[in-house]
């Protein structure tokens, strides 16, 4: 270490401040964990919305007009949450008035409104689009929209499953800075899992159960992912010493029972049989659609719970920066004036 | 301050605080500075920052202990216990300042030979009368010789019979031995007197181990000397104690012997608690002096005129052979034509004393009727008064109380919310005390000089109005005199002759008719009687009538008409002396170091350049240097005075004497007259003590007050109830009876309720967890409050394998305000020293328990 | 309570738009500013200003609770205070203040201080509100009473003593060196009143 | 100790008027915009009294918020906060019994008390996060929150690696110490530092500060205070993991921890990156995954 004299060098022996909190946990509540829940998925479904759309056929109809209404209301519901969770709700223009790269939550609402935005048009274009095909079996220009707007629409899509991640990631919060990558393979993959679930249920309402395979097969390969990403973000967590808040007390059973067990093991092996049995049962796959869609909030709630709580808990945070945590140096440093107007002198 | 007044011979700081800065040592003692007094503390920490050793001796570890080199614990009230110690320390070892001390000190001085020691009579001097419980002091004066005390108040005195036989100062020099062989010389006595005071009998009766206490003798000694000074502070860690002058006493020979007094850096400052505490006893609201520290005509003494008045007050040498010319001033400024010098100038219309008047009697005299109408002027006796349920007793047999202050005190609403209410001792509607409750002014509200701790006059300006009804002080007596003098005007009463012939006519402005300070300022400086010129200096003030003058050690102030130098505002650069005479007026004379021609040596060099402060100048004949010169300016150094002249006044001082408001010029290691309690700092215990006295037979001092015993007993020492030493304090947080911090939310949220600190061995002991509840119970009641369990109080492991643990509280808390708690002074008793009537409330015992007192209207037990 | 936040400004919508476009700094930053500073700055940076400069009167006080004597400058406008803080003139304080004198403004301020005489009859539960007239020419007229019943000139032995021990008077050590001089020029040389103390001896 | 030979120049007792460049008259600093600024909070002067706490309440007109005693040591305050800018911690390391320490250090010694405050990091993560601009870098190289933007998200709160801003419930939003921004746009030095009765709050230039600093740590370590180390100066405990320097820095005598300080804290915008990149990494395998899971079987259209 760097210029760390007596007594900085000495072993930390745990010693706190009275147990007083060393930094703040974030005023974010259910609403923000909610937001992240409906930001994945609706990110997600427009991506495969998009997906189905440029590669699949007619039969995948649903699932993109599925997708696209699912990324409008999730475009929709998120800003009122967003708002409501304001602590000066009226000037909530204000998250426009400058961009900053650093800050997910600025950057963020830039990928939230892109998404609204090109979501709206795909799904305004899908509505107006009818069947998809003019008499003459050409395109509607609506519908023409729509499919070239759904590309952008998805990448940024691709923000919304995932900037959230970096939106907690990107704190002094223990729980939350202290395993960010697997945080974000695990938000992204959550909302690939929740999203594919949700359309798989659309697919089991109105649609065609081959496609419910499908869906149920990303939906257990995202689950997957997320199981593995769970695990990795945890043990990088019990490395660092921050991983208490997510396995203890009712927000760590939630954690456990809720996300994992209910979310990711209920599904999992639901999706299993399924595609194991050659008669795969719509009740299955209901029931592991609903679990993977409950087991996403869930997570995202426990992870909000157990990420304030280990704001309060100044032994965790001094854990975590006992040594510098992973992460390069972003590479385009937020600029000084001071070092601007030093250099010119 | 009687203490450095009978050893320096003014009873005020001898230093200026920016004058720490300068000091290679501070000890600071009976203070916690830099809770206390932070912005001087600013130029201890500067003293450190150049290398000074500082020392805090304490009970306690505080935020000043801290930030000291060493810190001595102490058991409370043990202090001279220590201060003996570090004097035997520094004459066995020969490391006192002979240059300095041999001749402005009375070491070499012979005492009678009557005179017998503490160590000889076992815990009394010699001269003791067990009826009256007081000391005639003939024994203590010096061989053949009457020494006048300094200080205005006289009592006790020597016997008549010796008053004839014995010379006076203007007959001769005082008998000297310069070998310091004689045995009744003050060298050979204080030896005596300090032999047993050793590192080991300190460590048995104090609790500060042996070694820590070498330690501070080492550093403060090492420290002192021709090339370098060091300064003691000390505050009301002191003076609330049964023996506090002669604690502070200690620190005035201690700083004598090592030669510190008169020099830079060096001396006794004394921290003072309020902003004008050191202007209210210049200017006294105290019942014994006058302004200037003219002594209060007392009946019991011989003043039954103008003519005995000035016989017996007026010393035959030294500085005080002036006092005729300051009394018959301050008469013509308060009666004004009416005193003429056929009627002694008014004298007779002074009221005389009869006795003690001081607060801790006035508590008893309102309760038992003496008093039925008092006024509170910016005093909170509930919170701030020994004894406060006898207090608040005192306050319901009143007939009318006004109460003047910013907020609404305890003590204003005593009637309501008070122990005697909420006791179920008395209903509202059972107290008939008619009280008003009036909104005062604070500074910035009214213009007007505050005296600060090291006797610097600063004028504060007016900047605005006090809200709503508010008035200042100055208008409210201006106007009660105008109105009571109308009430008077057609009276031909004798008896009211005095307010009708008090002089009261100052200039109003605006609406209010507000009074004109420095209207007041100039009469307190004075001005001659007929052609009203302003005096320019204390030489100016004169006995014939032709100068009226308020207070004489103020005269300077006001110069000129146009010349209000308490409100200059030219402090020194930083190439300045430093001394900062540009900035405020000292008095006296602007002098910002007292006895400072002690800062050169016997022939008027400075000891040396590090420490040179003011020298002789021998080609233009005078003194001259950084500071006012406390002197008189053309006095060579070396003028003998002329003894087949009996000369009188200065003339009697010679050029090396540089106290001169003492009757031989010379610092009182011996102290012969002025004092009840003995010519030497003697070790008693508290009046309350866990433990019985290690060093004598006699328990506590024998002279202290104490009142009367019904309700307000005190406990015998060693008494299993009360097995704990108990003190009180203050907070930085917080000022005194806690009105003007309790009632403002951002300082009332640092310290928001009141608490107890108890060791945490102690509370080990007793079960009780930090943020208990706890009772504190004493004889005088009980009180509930928080413990703040703390490593900082430390038990003390006493002589005998005894170990006295300390329970400390402050007192600042009370009912009002946001910060509230229990009165710590419902705990102390009304005892006090004998020579300033100050309560003892920094050392008493107490019984402790874990709980809370029943407070359900009914009446909750007193054990 | 003067500590209150300032209170909420209501906007219009068009307020709002308008205000939104005049701070936005997105078009500042496209332009090259930094995001981190110049293009972030609102008007209300642009504009600020130390209150003190809307003072009209600047005088100098001294602190008003222990002894050290630190100066202060006080700021005031309208004839109300607005600041209080250290005078760097001052050789003692240099423009520091402890935590009481830092509090110099709250004590003036204070939600607790009093503005009206308040009035308790004898016996009475409550407070009162008393015009400063009525409150002077009752107190003067019971020092008066209080003072004539209570009047003492000889002792039984003589001695002149011309002093009454019925009234005393308590304060001072916070008063200006003027007040106590009235106080004791009054009280003592006036009335003849011999209880006269203040916190020196506490 | 003489005070500004400018101070002469203002020798009325009514000055009525702001002393011009007052802050070179408390501290010796002539402030202008362009530089930067910061606190130099020294432990080993600080005598607990609390003066910086209650100068920043009175200037700011921060309302009292925290009435209560906590038993821990002398303070009663807890933290900083929506309404506290300056917080002074208390630390006891005397130990009760066998445990007692006997020795003294030279300076602050077994009674620890530091007077916390905003950081003004050289990266501000707070600044970072904001997604508002609302906390921006002033002319001084301070930051601040600007009032009239924020919207209260609350993002710059779990954003600070020192715990130091705060939501206000009273208002909605986000507060913190401005490094008196107002103050030293009027040349006044900040309420704390210029109130600070032993100079453990140092107001000025922050390199003359590091200088002032380094040498200090110098000579205490040769006073014998060899605990003595700086805490968010270039290249020490606290200016780590991105944040370069900490314009408001300290010297401590004992771990960061037991101040309530974080060791080696990190700029949490540091984790944006590593994170988007494997969150679009995922979600580019994942989209892999459901190409070829949508394609199977079906005609190109």
């Amino acid at each position: 270490m760097r210029g760390f004299r007596e007594p900085a060098t000495r072993d930390w022996n745990g010693e706190t401040y009275y147990d007083l909190a060393s930094v703040k946990p974030s005023p974010f509540d259910w609403k923000i964990a909610a937001y992240v829940y409906i930001a994945g998925l609706s990110g997600s479904a427009q991506i495969i919305s998009t997906l189905a759309n440029t590669l699949g056929d007619g039969r995948d109809e649903t699932i993109v007009r599925n997708g696209r209404y699912l990324a409008l209301a999730g475009a929709l519901l998120g800003p009122p949450l967003l708002i409501a969770d304001l602590k000066t709700h009226k000037r909530f223009y204000n998250m426009l008035r400058i961009y900053r790269t650093s800050s997910p939550m600025s950057f963020g609402s830039y990928i939230l409104m892109g998404f609204g935005a090109t979501s709206g048009l795909t799904a305004l274009g899908h509505l107006l689009g009818g069947s998809g095909r003019e008499g003459d079996g050409s395109r509607p220009r609506a519908r023409r929209v729509a499919d070239m707007v759904q590309v952008p629409a998805a990448f940024l899509g691709a923000g919304m499953s995932t900037y959230t991640a970096a939106l907690l990631s990107a704190t002094s919060t223990p729980l939350w800075a202290s395993a960010p990558r697997a945080m974000a393979a695990q938000f992204g993959t959550s909302a690939m899992a929740t999203a594919a679930a949700a359309l798989s249920l659309g697919e089991q309402i109105s649609g065609d159960p081959e496609n419910c395979r499908r869906l149920d097969g990303l939906a257990a390969v995202a689950a997957a992912g997320e199981l593995v990403a769970s695990a990795i973000a945890e043990r990088g967590r019990r490395q660092v010493g921050t991983a208490d808040t997510l396995r203890e007390g009712a927000t760590g059973s939630s954690y456990k029972v809720g996300a994992l067990a209910l979310g990711l093991g209920v599904p999992l092996a639901c999706h299993a049989i399924n595609a194991l049995s050659k008669k795969p049962s719509r009740t299955l796959s209901v029931v592991g659609s609903l679990a993977l869609l409950a087991g996403g909030m869930a997570m995202r709630q426990a992870v909000f719970q157990a990420g304030n709580k280990s704001a309060e808990r100044s032994a965790d945070y001094f854990r975590m920066t006992q040594r510098s945590l992973e992460g390069p140096e972003p590479r385009r440093r937020v600029d000084r004036m001071v070092e601007d107007t030093s250099r010119r002198g | 301050m009687p203490s450095l007044g009978t050893t320096y011979g003014r009873g005020a700081a001898t230093l200026a605080q920016w004058d720490l800065a300068n000091s290679d040592f501070v000890l600071v003692m009976g203070s916690n500075m830099a809770e206390n007094h932070p912005i001087a503390f600013r130029f201890v920490m500067r003293a450190k920052e150049k290398g000074a050793t500082i020392v805090h001796a304490d009970p306690r570890f505080t935020r000043t202990s801290a930030l000291a080199d060493i810190h001595a614990p102490l058991r409370a009230g043990t202090d001279i216990a220590f201060l003996g110690g570090i004097i035997r320390h520094i004459l066995e070892n020969d490391l006192w300042f002979k240059d300095y001390v041999l001749n402005y000190t009375n070491i070499a001085t012979i005492i009678s030979s009557d005179y017998q020691d503490p160590e000889q009579l076992d815990g009394l001097f010699s001269g003791w009368d067990e009826e009256k419980k007081s000391y005639t002091v003939d024994s203590w004066q010096y061989k053949d010789m009457k020494v006048p005390s300094s200080l205005a108040e006289h009592e006790p005195s020597t016997s008549d019979s010796f008053d004839e036989a014995a010379k006076s100062t203007s007959d001769g020099p005082p008998p000297e031995d310069r070998t310091l062989r004689h045995p009744n010389c003050v060298y050979q006595i204080m030896r005596r007197h300090y032999a047993r005071y050793t590192p080991e009998m300190v460590e048995r009766v104090t609790g500060c181990p042996a070694g820590t206490f070498l330690k501070v003798c080492e550093a403060i000694t090492r420290n002192s000397g021709r090339e370098r000074t060091g300064a003691i502070c000390y505050a009301v860690g002191w003076t609330h104690h049964s023996t506090g002058v002669q604690m502070i006493r200690g620190a005035g020979i201690i700083q004598a012997l090592l030669g510190n007094v008169g020099r830079p850096g060096g001396g006794v400052l004394a921290l003072r608690g309020h902003t004008s505490i050191q202007g209210s006893t210049d200017i006294p609201t105290l019942y014994d002096m006058l302004p200037g520290y003219l002594q209060q005509p007392n009946a019991n003494q011989k003043h039954a005129d103008l003519q005995e008045f000035l016989e017996t007050e007026q010393t035959p040498t030294g500085w005080w052979h002036n006092l005729p010319k300051y009394m018959v001033s301050l008469l013509r400024a308060w009666y004004g034509d009416n005193a003429t010098a056929e009627n002694g100038w008014g004298y007779r219309w002074l009221p005389k004393i009869v006795g003690d008047h001081s607060q801790l009697p006035m508590t008893l005299a309102m309760r038992d009727g003496v008093i039925k109408g008092m006024f509170f002027l910016g005093q909170n006796p509930v919170i701030g008064g020994s004894n406060s349920k006898q207090v608040q007793a005192g306050l319901a047999k009143l007939d009318w109380m006004v109460v003047r202050d910013c907020a609404e005190t305890e003590t204003a609403s005593f009637w309501k919310e008070g122990h005697l209410v909420r006791d179920g001792d008395m209903r509202p509607e059972d107290i008939g005390t008619e009280v008003f409750l009036m909104p005062a002014s604070l500074a910035g509200e009214k213009d007007g000089t505050f005296t600060n701790t090291h006797r610097l006059l600063q004028w504060h300006d007016k900047v605005v109005d006090g809200p709503g009804d508010s008035q200042s002080e100055l208008w409210f007596i201006y106007h009660l005199g105008r109105r009571l003098k109308a009430l008077y005007a057609d009276s031909d009463l004798e008896r009211d002759q005095p307010i009708q012939n008090l002089t009261w006519d100052y200039p109003e402005r605006g609406p209010d008719r507000d009074p004109s300070a420095e209207a007041v300022l100039k009469e307190i400086n004075g001005y001659t009687w007929l052609d009203r010129r302003q005096l320019s200096g204390i030489p100016d003030i004169k006995d014939d009538g032709s100068t009226a003058c308020g207070c004489w050690i103020y005269c300077g102030v006001f110069p000129t008409h146009n010349d209000n130098k308490s409100r200059s505002r030219r402090a020194d650069g930083p190439d300045g002396p430093g001394t900062h005479l540009g900035w405020g007026f000292a008095w006296p004379d602007n002098r910002r170091t007292l006895a400072n021609r002690a800062s050169a040596d016997p022939e008027g060099k400075p000891w040396s350049e590090r420490k040179r402060l003011i020298w002789w100048d021998a080609e233009k004949e005078t003194w001259t240097g950084d500071d006012q010169v406390d002197f008189v300016k053309d006095k060579p150094p070396g003028f003998k005075p002329d003894w087949s002249k009996h000369p009188t006044g200065m003339d009697a001082l010679g050029g090396d004497a540089p106290f001169i408001l003492i009757a031989d010029g010379k610092a009182a290691l011996f102290s012969s007259s002025g004092l009840k309690d003995g010519p030497l700092p003697t070790h008693y215990e508290p009046l309350e003590s866990p433990v019985h006295n290690q060093l004598y037979k006699q328990e506590a001092n024998p002279v202290a007050k104490h009142w009367e015993k019904r309700d307000n007993e005190l406990a015998e020492p060693g008494d299993p109830r009360f097995p704990h030493s108990f003190t009180t304090y203050r907070l930085t947080e917080h000022h005194s009876g806690g009105t003007p911090t309790r009632s403002v939310p951002v300082t009332a949220e640092l310290q928001p309720e009141g608490f107890a600190e108890i060791p945490t061995e102690l509370a080990r002991e007793l079960g009780i967890g930090n943020t208990d509840w706890v009772v504190i119970s004493t004889l005088r009641g009980e009180i509930e409050t928080r413990a703040l369990v703390t490593d900082r109080l430390q038990p003390f492991h006493l002589g005998g394998g005894k170990t006295v643990h300390q329970v400390g509280m402050p007192w600042h808390f009370g009912w009002k305000g946001y910060a509230t708690g229990d009165i710590a002074n419902v705990l102390t008793a009304v005892v006090g020293d004998p020579n300033t009537s100050m309560h003892e409330n920094k050392a008493l015992v107490c019984g402790l328990r874990r709980g809370r007192l029943a407070r359900d209207g009914g009446r909750h037990g007193e054990s | 309570m003067r500590r209150s936040r300032p209170p909420i400004i209501r906007r219009t919508l068009a307020d709002r738009i308008g205000g939104f476009v005049r701070d936005w700094s997105v078009p500042r930053q496209i332009a090259g500013q930094s995001s981190a500073t110049k293009a972030a700055e609102s008007a209300l940076s642009r504009g600020l200003r130390p209150r003190l400069d809307e003072a009209d009167t600047v005088g100098t006080n001294i602190c008003p609770y222990c002894a050290v004597g630190c100066a202060q400058l006080m700021y005031a406008k309208d004839g109300r205070v607005i600041h209080v803080e250290g005078d760097p003139r001052s050789p003692i304080n240099q423009g520091t203040l402890c935590p009481k004198g830092a509090a110099t403004l709250g004590l003036m301020t204070m939600p607790e201080r009093l503005d009206k005489i308040k009035y308790r009859a004898p016996h009475s539960d409550r407070w009162e509100e008393r015009s400063m007239d009525w409150a002077m020419d009752r107190i003067a007229h019971l020092t008066k009473k209080t003072r004539d019943e209570a009047f003492v000139q000889e002792l039984p032995d003589g001695g002149t003593v011309n002093h009454t021990q019925a009234i005393g008077s308590l304060g001072g050590a916070t008063l200006d060196n003027e007040e106590n001089y009235l106080i004791k020029k009054l009280f003592s040389a006036g009335l003849g009143m011999v209880w006269i103390e203040n916190q020196a001896r506490v | 100790m003489g005070v500004h030979p400018r101070a002469l120049d203002y020798a009325e007792s009514f000055p009525n008027r702001v002393i011009p460049d007052e802050a070179e008259l408390t501290c010796g600093t002539r402030i202008e915009p362009g530089k930067s600024y910061g606190f130099f909070t020294d432990t080993t002067l600080c005598i607990g009294c609390k003066a910086c706490e209650v100068a920043c309440k009175e200037w700011n007109s921060l309302p009292a918020d925290n009435l209560g005693l906590t038993g821990h040591s002398y303070d009663n305050t807890g933290d900083l906060g929506a309404n506290t800018w300056r917080h002074v911690a208390f630390i006891e390391k005397i130990g009760a019994g066998d445990d007692r320490v006997q020795e003294m250090a030279p300076f602050q010694s077994n009674w620890l008390m530091m007077s916390d405050v905003c950081k003004h990091c050289a990266n501000a993560p707070c600044l970072e996060a904001c997604p508002t601009g609302s906390i921006f870098r002033t002319e001084f190289d301070t930051v601040v929150v600007q009032q009239d933007i924020c919207n209260g998200c609350g993002y710059c709160v779990p954003a600070c690696p020192f715990g130091v801003v705060e939501l206000s419930p009273a208002d909605g939003k986000a507060h913190k110490c401005t490094l008196c921004y107002d103050r030293l746009k009027g040349g006044l030095e900040p309420a704390c530092s210029k109130s600070c009765p032993t100079d453990s709050i140092q107001f000025g230039e922050v390199n003359e500060l590091f200088d002032r600093a380094r040498g200090r740590v110098e000579s205490l370590h040769g006073k014998g205070a060899t605990d003595a180390y700086l805490y968010g100066a270039p290249d020490t405990p606290g200016a780590t993991g991105g944040l370069k320097h900490l314009n408001a820095f300290f010297l401590l005598t004992d771990r960061p921890e037991v101040y309530n300080l974080p060791p080696e804290p990190t700029r949490a915008s540091a984790r944006v990156r590593p994170s988007l990149l494997t969150g679009l990494a995922t979600m580019a395998g994942l989209t892999l995954a459901a190409a070829a899971l949508m394609s199977a079987g079906r005609d190109r259209r």
